[in-house]
């Protein structure tokens, strides 16, 4: 070995001898001379300023848990954080299967190389076809806010319009995400978002829907459970005017409340979008998200995906096997002529989801379903008890509910911070984005939560609130 | 494993996983969850789902994976970097302070991870020179994204909005480029190669105007050429009024060696899962890291991570932030991942890879140009190839009729996963373009060559044979069926059993 | 794969792991290494050992893993029940909390691991009627070992330590009843079965005396024939003076329904790896768990844990103590493993698998005796067998010439790992004892019949086709080489280098 | 689905349906039927006592982890705690590679069908050859105590003597496996073991070793680096001296310190055993252990083994394989007739230390060694720069060493409580085991301490041992 020049672990041919032997094949003194395609002005010769490298993994490896140990998780608080990511349970044969080095370190194959793979993408949007209750779904998208934009896209295209009405109260988040999909550089390309006022029961207004809607409307987008977490009781009604009026209907669904609830299909949504982070995806601090898009099978709407389309085929042996159809409406197929663009996008994940849904099954679904509803109104109704707090909705909802915290004469910030002191991580804080709502925030429940959880939530809210 | 879809599998009653019985008081409380739930909207009948127990979905899961190839094999899938993922990411990914974290929490309880997107930030700014990344894009491609909606607010903010309606690219960018500014509703100007293998300055001249908006540009390229008038092209597109967006989606070559700031650009891109070692997943969760000079910070997405002190705060972004191109973070836990592999490799590791990546890019060009009917693009183009460099197997085809797809499948028998062949459109026949990388050994490329060289033989003395294969893989090839076939095509289970009447 | 052998890989000056330089601070203080070893004892050569880079490494192992077949398939390998063995179980054996735990820490600091000790031991109590467990030894072979020790220990105490010199045990007992027996130097008295499967009352009156110091026996034994008379066999051996242990490697067909108690023992072992759902590791870590009764736990090997409040303490152990059979606590990482089953199955859970176990088995049986060729041990004896039936193939051996090897090598290639023969001695020809157990679905045991019957049918049909299996695996069969002659056996690489004269 | 029941779902029969079908199948009512073969006399009928079942992953996960967050571990405090089990770091492509489920799950196959896990046996034992330096290596067994036990017996079979002289200073808990090893039911069958005494350099003192030796003597065995952690400078004439009186040399290893030190096999053993916990296993509370037993690939040797003995072989294709030789001395082969016993031991522990070696290559072992003892050696030189505080012996030692806190008036009992109070988990008290050495203990320093660990651990020990 040359003095003191280690090989790095991640690269074989940083071996010293291995270097200068391809070298000496290619007739080079050093690699340096290479690189004469680059212009030397282009050149930076500068060293990097960086720190110095922790090539022994016993040392990185202390380092960066060293860093991660000023995290503070919610496994180790009570988290009633949602909004746009969950803390559901994941399953530990979720992490082992995507965990698995076929899975994980691979890009793309070959139909017959990459076999395995295709058919637990196929499993995974036959699977989520049966909650949504489609038949066309595409692979997943980066989240549900870019989902949500990509379907707004579509029904665009499809309608040669360009007016879409959306909830009054949806997440800030996906809604900054829809309106970078819906803006263009060419005012005459850009979609018009057109808000539809909340009723008192935290649902849309169906009067104020009816008046929205127009010929220019392109689509009609709400959610189910929505924003606030109610249950969008008229569904049908909206999706009939939508019908009526000639625009799409998009519905924006968790998936794991469909089994309990009606699936987008049945009340006459056109196109189905969510998020498939609550199947069986760790939140990673928001890592885990991904989105859907999911459709009747008809050529009008196949033609319209921006996705990635994995569909069953045959070999010349008559085996199933599984391709992509459409391939040539994808960016990588029509570059700027194809539906807006695809890449890079969560597929690992739509493994993890089809391993979990297969967990499930359709009785997994129901039990949860009716667990999470019980268990958020029982933490509701607890919460209801506490001088000064309310619930904003007298039921109705999922998983997530509204409380509103001005009748203590404290901000939300204050609660949270006085929670945050005693271990518990307290709903998401709604009063900057919808002052409407007052010092409100967003509650999430899901089947982590034992009563136990929410009994200690009450008992430290009451504390907290006291004056 | 001759496995069935997980659809057909189950019996009525298995269950892979319960969930806790209902608490008394809780039931006590609100009563069942029907009644909680408005009658419209319950669910009617339970979805069609497999019933299966959880031994039964492990090993059917299991099954699945060892029916993939992936990088258990040998993969060169070129303008994709293949990289070793080192192991240790992927435990301490799994750790409850990563998992387990919401991203809307309060920043206190994640100064972990605000400390590594912060980290990751300070290195790619000594790797760019520019001023500010976010890691907010969840690809590559939304990246370029993220700079049409950049470039759509920076001009909108000088009163230019409807005029630049242009972005300008060559015919070699990733598809990406001209696409997502389309989506972001540019006109796309797409500049057409000289002989040099690159589009001419003229070409460039011509193009730009006061409706130029940007230009979106990789440099080198997919086949291993490097544009020497890069300086120039930024200078005549700033002095339009344009921006400049550097795809540095090749920058595996050029590590340590090249700079965006120093070329000139106003942004650029990094590909996490694809330089800076974050495993694939088969296409992704993927970082697009996008960085930018001064005069984009205050178009930057929000949040972002400012240090105070000791403490790392969060900045939701100001009045002329584009907001979100998707929500939260990004993919904060590949995040992590790069964060440690660049620290890992330090400034000589990068250097040592960039090398390596090139070194052996040459080698390889050398050897596979011995294979009769393997030729590059641009052949007469002097000098040495970048990380890549374009193959073509168009003699081999006149010859036997073998295309690249059957070498690419036949290559696969021998446990050597597919290699890209050439994005859209084609400008040589039966194109391909490896790419060696740092992580794979010499005896690696070696055993990639001779494969190459076998199966080229074998398109001679057995052209069917090639054109049939694969013969060693779970699966034959796929029909020449046309899968864009309403009637065939089938993305669910369900579509296809109504296709094909069964349902 | 076609892998090499990793002594055959690799490069010089590769590097797999990198160690941290020396602080300076170090080095100044204390100089260089060599200088701090004794020149005579310094290493002069370094070990030959492959240098590989950390990527080839982990591929290197990905494959030699897709290469075992094992619970990837269906296994049915009787007399040592297969599991699922869920992977949580597995997600918190890999956190600090266990995997960095060091076993002489001060017992305030592993009150969690001490809680799954105690909290198994209740269990197992409840499951035995014992008084007291202890999960010390390393299999189930070292807890007969215990036994073997605590009898030695027991008798000393009595003041018959060199009289009592005898353990008495069946022919059909595992073997390591017999083989801990002799190495902790007792006399092993081997019982004959007779016709009902079990040896008689009137052996065992003639096999007692003075000299008797226990009894070692299983039951219901591997052909799953339970001996009624058990009760009698203990007052027999209680009454000559020796002790009873109850080797429990077949609880799962029994679980809920007896207890050694009941039967009267004095102690008993339970594998953890068997029937407790932890992973068998292909051999271990595993546990076997030792249980006795009160008038025994003063002989226990130490530490023991006691509870103390809401505390939990360690209880090195007494003067009579045996002192350890293993270091420390034993494979307690294990020990929380199958904690979490027991509580994953609860009490009727537990009663759901014995009853699925043994219902399983007489549904195989009852197709299995269907197959021309296919019989059982014992064949007039009436009624169900409990979880376990010995078969033989011998009538297919005498019409084809097929063995039982040939057939499980063939049932290999339908991807149904090897079933259990029978231990030494064999009492009928071509035995094979598989268990169906309780994590294997109808499906699969069909699925596995139906090879059995394709097997058998193609012994009839070519037969040298069976007797040259397997021919989907890896590699075929051994050839008949004797691997018992020294001149060609070699369990190192360096070993066949010299004996095949390539070093 | 039958009322309330709910199949487990770790038994996938356990569905209501299917249990009846198979019941039915056979002619039986209830599985009850199928125990005819059992008494009643003998059934037991009551309830089982045990707390009820938590059969869904997301109760169990919470349990389990709650009771693990009740552990300190050396993760998360300093840790100087060795003897039998020590802190390495385990590198992640073990830990990776041990997880999977072809390794982790089964039991046994046929040479065929475990092909992989064979040849990784076989490159366990081959590389552990290369590092003790012997052609012949078991399978492990289930600790380095066992592996001496099994030793010893080996030795005595081949002398046909029953004596065997083992250091003074000996691993309290290794000592008392051996002693069940070596004692008998039958007293003439025993093997009776004899102290020999320690020199002031904390080695075997030679002359008393000499004067111990005899034709009854049948082993001589000796650790290097023995317990206190010395390096035992008189090997050679140890196992010298050994053959000249007709006994066995036996010498347990460190296998981790063997890139800096000779292999036994150098300096005359003739049976090597040791630990494998050090080669890429987690301490995991002592379930990380493992022992191996190794000697020259002759005859006289090999038949004395207990262990599995895993060959290479060839196949009818000639093809390389991987086969068992010598099973038939095995118990499994004869009984009590066979070597001592074998069993379910740690082969999967054998896997990850074949990775680990070839993880580190000739290389890393050196690197490691060499750090190891300049970190040791300046962790001892600090330690003994404080007032009262002695370092026994003066150098010699590897990655262990013996630290005597008699001048400091206080015990051991304390000063590790005080440390512990501070995050520090002291070295090993040696004060019960052995009066001898007064209030002693035994620090372990390993790659993971990082000079600025050792200085933490000065300063506190100055701290807590100020009066």
């Amino acid at each position: 070995m040359d003095s003191g020049v280690r090989a790095h672990p991640y690269m074989p041919n940083s071996a010293p001898g291995l270097k200068a032997e391809l070298l000496d094949t290619l007739g080079v003194a050093l690699a340096e001379e290479l690189f004469g395609q680059i212009p030397e002005s282009h050149r930076f010769r500068e060293a990097l300023a960086l720190p110095p490298a922790l090539n022994s993994e016993v040392e990185l490896s202390r380092h960066m848990t060293a860093i991660l140990s000023r995290n503070q998780s919610c496994a180790d608080n009570l988290s009633f954080l949602g909004g746009g990511c969950w803390q559901h349970y994941v399953p530990a044969v979720c992490d082992e299967i995507v965990g698995r080095s076929e899975f994980l370190t691979p890009v793309w194959g070959t139909p017959s190389s990459d076999f395995g793979r295709n058919q637990a993408w196929f499993e995974f949007t036959s699977q989520l076809g049966e909650l949504v209750g489609f038949e066309m779904v595409g692979l997943p998208v980066y989240s549900w806010g870019c989902a949500v934009g990509h379907a707004i896209r579509m029904a665009a295209r499809l309608t040669g319009r360009r007016e879409v009405l959306v909830p009054q109260h949806l997440d800030p988040q996906r809604r900054a995400v829809i309106e970078n999909y819906c803006a263009a550089a060419d005012p005459d390309k850009a979609i018009r978002l057109v808000d539809v006022k909340s009723d008192a029961n935290g649902v849309l207004d169906l009067g104020a829907l009816g008046a929205l809607l127009s010929e220019r409307t392109a689509a009609v987008y709400f959610e189910n459970p929505n924003y606030l977490g109610q249950i969008e009781t008229g569904a049908a009604e909206i999706a009939a005017a939508a019908r009526a009026a000639g625009a799409e209907t998009i519905v924006g669904v968790d998936p794991i409340s469909l089994g309990v609830l009606a699936p987008p299909s049945s009340y006459g949504a056109d196109i189905a979008v969510g998020s498939i982070q609550p199947l069986g995806i760790h939140m990673s601090g928001g890592g885990g998200l991904g989105g859907f898009i999911a459709s009747r099978d008809e050529p009008r709407y196949a033609h319209e995906y921006p996705t990635l389309l994995n569909s069953i085929a045959t070999t010349i042996k008559g085996e199933r096997s599984f391709g992509m159809t459409l391939m040539h409406q994808s960016s990588y197929g029509s570059r700027e002529e194809g539906k807006d663009w695809t890449g890079n996008s969560t597929y690992l994940w739509a493994i993890s989801s089809a391993v979990y849904m297969a967990l499930l099954g359709p009785q997994g679904f129901r039990e949860l379903g009716e667990l999470i509803v019980q268990r958020a109104h029982y933490a509701a109704a607890l919460i209801g008890e506490i001088d000064g707090v309310t619930v904003r909705h007298d039921g109705g909802f999922f998983k997530e509910f509204v409380v509103d915290f001005s009748g203590t004469g404290l901000t939300v910030a204050t609660i949270n911070e006085r929670l945050r002191a005693r271990g518990i991580f307290g709903g998401l804080d709604l009063s900057r984005a919808f002052p409407d709502l007052g010092q409100s925030t967003l509650y999430c429940v899901t089947e982590i939560h034992s009563a136990a959880d929410l009994d200690r939530l009450a008992a430290t809210l009451r504390e907290v609130c006291a004056r | 494993w001759d496995e069935p879809l997980v659809m057909e599998m189950g019996a009525p009653g298995r269950r892979g996983q319960l969930f806790p019985v209902t608490e008394k008081s809780v039931a006590a409380k609100v009563g069942d969850a029907a009644s909680l739930l408005p009658a419209a909207l319950r669910r009617a009948e339970l979805p069609v789902l497999p019933e299966m127990s959880e031994p039964d979905v492990l090993r059917h899961y299991l099954h699945l994976s060892q029916q993939t190839l992936g990088m258990v094999g040998i993969s060169l899938f070129g303008t994709c970097t293949m990289k070793y993922n080192p192991r240790l990411h992927e435990r301490l990914a799994a750790r409850d302070e990563v998992a387990e974290m919401h991203p809307d929490q309060h920043p206190d309880t994640m100064q972990g991870l605000l400390e590594f997107v912060y980290g990751l930030d300070e290195a790619l700014r000594v790797l760019s020179g520019m001023d500010q990344f976010t890691f907010q894009a969840a690809g590559g491609a939304d990246a370029a994204y993220t700079q049409a909606c950049i470039t759509r607010a920076y001009h909108a903010s000088r009163g230019e909005g409807g005029q630049r309606n242009q972005i300008i690219t060559s015919i070699q960018s990733h598809p990406c480029n001209p696409a997502t500014s389309a989506t972001a509703g540019f006109e796309v100007v797409t500049l057409m190669l000289d002989e040099k293998g690159y589009p001419s300055l003229d070409a460039l001249r011509a193009a730009v105007s006061d409706r130029t908006a940007a230009l979106m540009i990789n440099n080198p390229d997919d086949m291993g050429i490097y544009n020497p008038e890069i300086k120039e092209w930024v200078d005549i597109v700033h002095k339009a009024g344009g921006l400049c967006f550097y795809d540095h989606a090749n920058f595996n070559g050029v590590m340590s060696k090249i700079r965006a700031r120093e070329l000139g650009f106003d942004a650029c891109m990094f590909m996490l899962h694809k330089t800076f070692g974050v495993p694939k997943g088969g296409g992704g969760p993927a970082v697009g890291a996008y960085g930018c000079t001064e005069k984009l910070i205050p178009f930057l997405p929000g949040p972002l991570v400012r240090k105070a002190g000791d403490r790392f705060t969060v900045d939701e972004g100001g009045p002329l932030s584009i907001g979100k191109v998707r929500e939260y973070w990004g993919n904060i836990h590949q995040v992590m991942k790069a964060y440690g592999w660049v620290r890992s490799m330090g400034a000589e590791g990068l250097h040592e890879a960039s090398d390596t990546s090139v070194l052996l890019n040459n080698y390889m060009e050398r050897e596979l140009l011995k294979i009769p009917g393997v030729t590059r693009s641009h052949p007469d183009l002097e000098g040495w190839r970048m990380e890549m460099t374009r193959f073509s197997l168009g003699e081999l085809f006149e010859e036997t009729g073998v295309g690249i797809a059957d070498v690419q499948n036949r290559m696969a028998d021998y446990g050597v996963d597919a290699f890209w062949m050439a994005h859209e459109p084609w400008f040589i026949p039966h194109p391909f373009t490896p790419e060696a990388g740092e992580m794979w050994s010499k005896e690696d490329i070696d055993y990639w060559i001779e494969v190459l060289r076998k199966v080229c033989e074998e398109a001679r003395s057995d052209p069917e044979m090639v054109k049939s294969a694969p013969h060693n893989q779970v699966v034959a090839k796929l029909t020449a069926d046309n899968l864009d076939d309403p009637d065939r095509w089938a993305t669910t289970w369900r579509a296809h059993l109504r296709k094909t009447g069964k349902r």
